[in-house]
């Protein structure tokens, strides 16, 4: 029977439940001891599972992720956390050449079963080194899974297969859906890595949205259905590996595609797959792609100005109207 | 200076640093200010003697742990509250710096990395900038004790102590990183330990004891000045308040911290040396608080005149 | 008059008469000093400036950067090398959040005159974290330029221009045109950033290549002359600023583009180019866009296998004929 | 073992670590291996020493320096071989792990960072893996002179102390890092300096006496195994060869090279140790230097014959 929880409770539960079925995994990063991680994903685990499974590091994130690797190829299946995801630019080597490459450039003799949650995004003034959107930066890192939870549902179901997961996962909740709530199934919920989500049917446009930019996303749908305009939403839940099908069959049935992300246009999410919408679709497009994100700056530290820079529903709204009103041929 | 003027002028510059904080936490409660602020309440013996033993023409890498570091060495204070109401009164110009961004080059304020440990390298490349120019100009650098276990110290402080660059690094060991105690995420017992590591002078210090702190940093300063390298100086503290404000706190020790706040407040400490060495009476002390008051209060009016930015401000200064 | 030297060469050049006309210059890096630079970049100019002025650092890379932040915004024009490109995921924090952002995040109030020099690309054997070009990650660096200079002459240029400009540059020339030879003017030759070049006019595809891979489309457009198919090649000799209406003029002329780099397809430079051109000229676009890449896997060690992940001229002769026979409407 | 044996079993695996490279630069002489080789020559003496130190299920990180890490450890010759003909015989299966990513599981062998001081964290997390499974493997990490700078090293060096992690970190101090010397590089006279810093015993040793070494990380291993923590070890050694096969090594002072070579080197010291205590005759030497030669031919033999891949491997082992 699915409940209704909040999405920090979701991730909190999934770790609860992994750290509970497997002895292999433990859950290390900082502040996630008895103060449960500053987001409250992990309230009460220390205290559950002791301090040998669930512990507070230093302040060292090349050891935090580049000790998860050690540990993970020798049997056991960390989870880490980095307080913030954009410090994956402080664990950069460790992350995208040493997680991600280590089975392939060992030839394949380790597996690297590591969970790296790193929450992103902005939240109201937290600043440029503190409220990015880092997932593009990992479309080229081969053997790296990069997940994007937008419900409660998939905060759990998604961490949950991620910890089961022989490859190593960066798992980015996004900030500002912490209290958001929503229905969660009871008991051994999984969430199968790399499957989009249909978030909802339609059939004039293609809407592909990242994150917690899927809120936007579908409130746009709905304002929009109020003049007609009939939006399929799909959230790609992450970056690798990706479901081109599912977002490819509705471009092919919609022949309009908007994509939207909370991280800078420039070599945000959208990039590459308005780049294979381009290789693959182009015949069905009756419109030119739209990309919908930040503009090219990086996050000003103040919440009056972050508002002009994280997209809004209104953005999505006429992203789609200009989709809607543009065709292939003039 | 006279010993008194010295002294005093610590107790001026401490009392600045906590009214100007009391001031921000009002506007926090009136909700004039969004993000987060790290209060420095506690810090100010190590802020103050820090900073006092600079030059005007120094360099300077801050922490978040409040804003005494700023208010110490004389950054017009409506600006720092510009900062934190992130109006166009703010020294980055309405972009809203809140504590991490703060800078003011004119008195060598460089600016804080949003990632602690980020300012480890870029204040020892300010300290190479000096060597190279041929300045005496020192660069100090202040970072937490948590901070401190970031790789990035380890380069910087083998570069600064290989080329004997101008940089003092100063710990402000409040004993906690967020809920972590020092003891739990740090292998040596003080953090000056490390300086064997790097063939520097160490030396732990009283942080709230301003004087102590002053004549540490002083000495490193003049070292630095004169080509003989870096120094590590750690400054027991403690923060008298949550890590930032909204924390719960319940990590550490109700009694800890009433004790710390009880017997060990930089700022009655120097007010009670004073007052026994007969430098000072209550009333002295008093008419300081009050003219600080005063200045704080015009410094928070004038800047809650200027106007917030418009959209247009996200687009400046991407590039030069 | 143009003179015939090598890539190195150009590069030595470069460095050697910025150092001489500006004393606020000065290179550090690993292995600059004595030896010259591991690719004889900066040979004799530790002898001729000093060691002040060109000089070895630890092997401390978030040092090397950060410390040239520290020394930008204090007055001086430092140039620095990361040994390899890869390494940019060493100091990742240092080039993305440091050296991009400091000048924004503290309100204009610094300048960050920074020259990161970090050859790049494979070279026949260096394997997975001594081969990578890396440039693709820097499209959403806002505040820092990226350059790829693919001839002698855009080695000497562009570098100049990157030493006297006022904001950060990650410049990364490729490794395996270290010995590769070309014109490069006399005197004080700069090259302008952010303006592609076209390496060669044509009106039927519009192949855009990066770095190295720029000598391939040029043989590879050689060849198809043969065939008849007149090709536009274009070097963009970057990512930040990116001179996209060069390339979309020669879009809307042509209507087909390949677009080819050494970086795997994922998430590589051609992205971001794909995702721009289906978003604004897609009405002109005669047959899909393709891009050619490496594949989605990191670089082998071996030289036998990094043949077959380093795109070849072949591959490019393939992508062209693939998109003159397709038409987007069959 | 008996000393005898101890001795002579050193010698030939040192013997082993010096032939197999032989062999090698042979291949790489006839073009048949394509990457960059750092050769080894000269450090046999503390790789083996600190190798045959640990049991057979402990882990080991070893550096770019040669492969006689490996050999020590008695990974399958002509394995070692196939990583840099690039066949199906190498321990990645054909992907050419060249030097940098030979992998054994089944000796603890757990690969290299591309990166230097990538294998800081790794080494400090197999630590954290074998005391969390409750077994008493240790983990035997070694570094040279100049990847000791890396801020990795702070990090993870750091957390093995303060969690009492079983790491034996080990320096391989050859006094250059390619053309840079470890004085101009590194603020302390000895890298062992560094210890203290950490909270963890530290000891600088003559790299190219076997024995030092062994007994030096042998009561590391132990002190580890009983759950005591990491210890850093400096063994102060030589390379007697260039950075990589094809450096011009016009950096270092010809006579000093020579010196090292002919006086400081492992191999012959330990020869020397040997027929002087008459614990070995030079026909007892010459037996088992010849005995290796063949083993070395047989694997170079066994290797030399396993194809080549085909291109389909690029695509192998992204993913689990
Ligand atoms: C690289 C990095 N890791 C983590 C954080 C999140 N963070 C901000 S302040 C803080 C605690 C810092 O502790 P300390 O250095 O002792 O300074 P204090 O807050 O005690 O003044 C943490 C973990 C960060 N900003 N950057
Ligand atoms: C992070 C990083 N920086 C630089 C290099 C390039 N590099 C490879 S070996 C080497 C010298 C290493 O010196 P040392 O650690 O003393 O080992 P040695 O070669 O002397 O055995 C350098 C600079 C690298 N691979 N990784
Ligand atoms: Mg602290
Ligand atoms: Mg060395």
């Amino acid at each position: 029977m699915p409940r209704t929880i909040s999405y920090t409770e979701a991730l909190r539960e999934a770790l609860d439940e992994e750290l509970g079925r497997d002895e292999r995994t433990f859950f290390m990063g900082e502040d996630v001891g008895a103060f449960g991680g500053i987001f409250g994903e992990a309230a009460g685990l220390q205290q559950k599972y002791g301090k040998k499974r669930v512990f507070d590091t230093p302040i060292s994130e090349t050891f935090i992720i580049g000790g998860g690797v050690g540990a993970a190829i020798t049997g056991l299946r960390p989870i880490v956390e980095l307080q913030f995801a954009d410090f994956v630019s402080v664990a950069m080597d460790e992350i995208y050449n040493k997680a991600a490459k280590w089975r392939y450039m060992h030839g394949g003799l380790f597996r690297v079963p590591l969970v790296i949650i790193a929450p992103e995004g902005a939240m109201g003034g937290a600043g440029p080194e503190h409220s990015q959107c880092p997932e593009a930066l990992f479309w080229s890192a081969a053997g790296l899974y990069v997940l994007t939870p937008a419900t409660p549902a998939d905060a759990k179901g998604l961490l949950k297969s991620a910890i089961r997961d022989d490859n190593p996962v960066l798992f980015l909740p996004h900030k500002a859906l912490g209290n958001t709530t929503g229905e969660v199934p009871e008991g051994d919920h999984l969430v199968p890595l790399g499957q989009a989500a249909v978030r909802r049917q339609g059939s004039d446009v293609t809407l592909v949205a990242w994150s917690a930019v899927i809120l936007k996303a579908l409130e746009a749908a709905d304002r929009l259905a109020e003049e007609g305009i009939d939006i399929e939403v799909i959230d790609p839940r992450g970056i690798r590996p990706f479901d081109f099908d599912t977002v490819l069959e509705s471009v092919e049935k919609t022949g309009r595609v908007v994509l939207a992300h909370e991280a800078p246009v420039p070599g945000g999410p959208g990039s590459e797959v308005a780049a294979v919408i381009a290789e693959r679709a182009i015949t069905s497009l009756e419109a030119p792609v739209k990309r919908v994100g930040a503009p090219d700056v990086p996050v000003p530290q103040s919440a009056h100005l972050e508002r002009f820079v994280v997209p809004q529903t209104e953005d999505i709204v006429d992203a789609v109207r200009e989709v809607t009103e543009s065709a292939v041929t003039a | 200076m006279s010993e008194r003027e010295r002294l005093l002028d610590f107790y001026e510059r401490m009392v600045c640093c906590m009214l100007w904080e009391q001031k921000l936490l009002r506007f926090i409660d009136e909700g004039k200010i969004s993000g987060f602020y790290h209060a420095g309440r506690g810090q100010e013996g190590t802020q103050v003697g820090a900073v006092a033993a600079l030059r005007p023409d120094d360099y300077m890498m801050y922490a978040h742990r409040g804003c005494g570091y700023m208010v110490a060495r004389g950054m017009p204070m409506s600006k720092l509250f510009g900062d934190f109401l992130a109006n166009t009164e703010g020294s980055t110009r309405g972009l809203g710096a809140g504590i991490v961004h703060i800078a003011w080059p004119e008195l060598g304020i460089l600016g804080q990395s949003g990632t602690l440990g980020g300012s480890f390298p870029i204040a020892a490349g300010a300290g190479l900038s000096a060597k190279y120019r041929g300045t005496d100009q020192v660069c100090l650098c202040f970072f937490g004790d948590g901070t401190a276990n970031r790789g990035t110290f380890h380069e910087a402080a083998n570069a600064a102590s290989v080329w004997k660059l101008p940089v003092v690094w100063l710990c402000e060991n409040n004993q906690w990183a967020v809920s972590v105690s020092v003891k739990e995420a740090t292998a040596t017992e003080h953090i000056a330990d490390r300086a064997v590591a790097y063939n520097m002078p160490g030396e732990t210090v009283d942080g709230q004891n301003v004087v102590a702190v002053y004549e540490a940093v002083s000495r490193a300063v003049e070292r630095a000045r004169r080509g003989e390298g870096p120094s590590l100086i750690e400054a027991m503290t403690y923060r008298f308040r949550g890590h930032y404000e909204g924390d719960p706190d319940t990590y550490r020790d109700k009694e800890e911290v009433e004790r710390w706040k009880k017997e060990r407040d930089p700022i009655l400490l120097l007010a009670k040396r004073l007052e026994s060495a007969r430098l000072a009476s209550e009333q002295d002390l008093e008419q300081i608080r009050a003219r600080v008051q005063r200045e704080v209060n015009e410094a928070a009016e004038e800047a809650l005149r200027a106007p917030m930015p418009q959209r247009e401000r996200i687009f400046e200064f991407v590039t030069a």
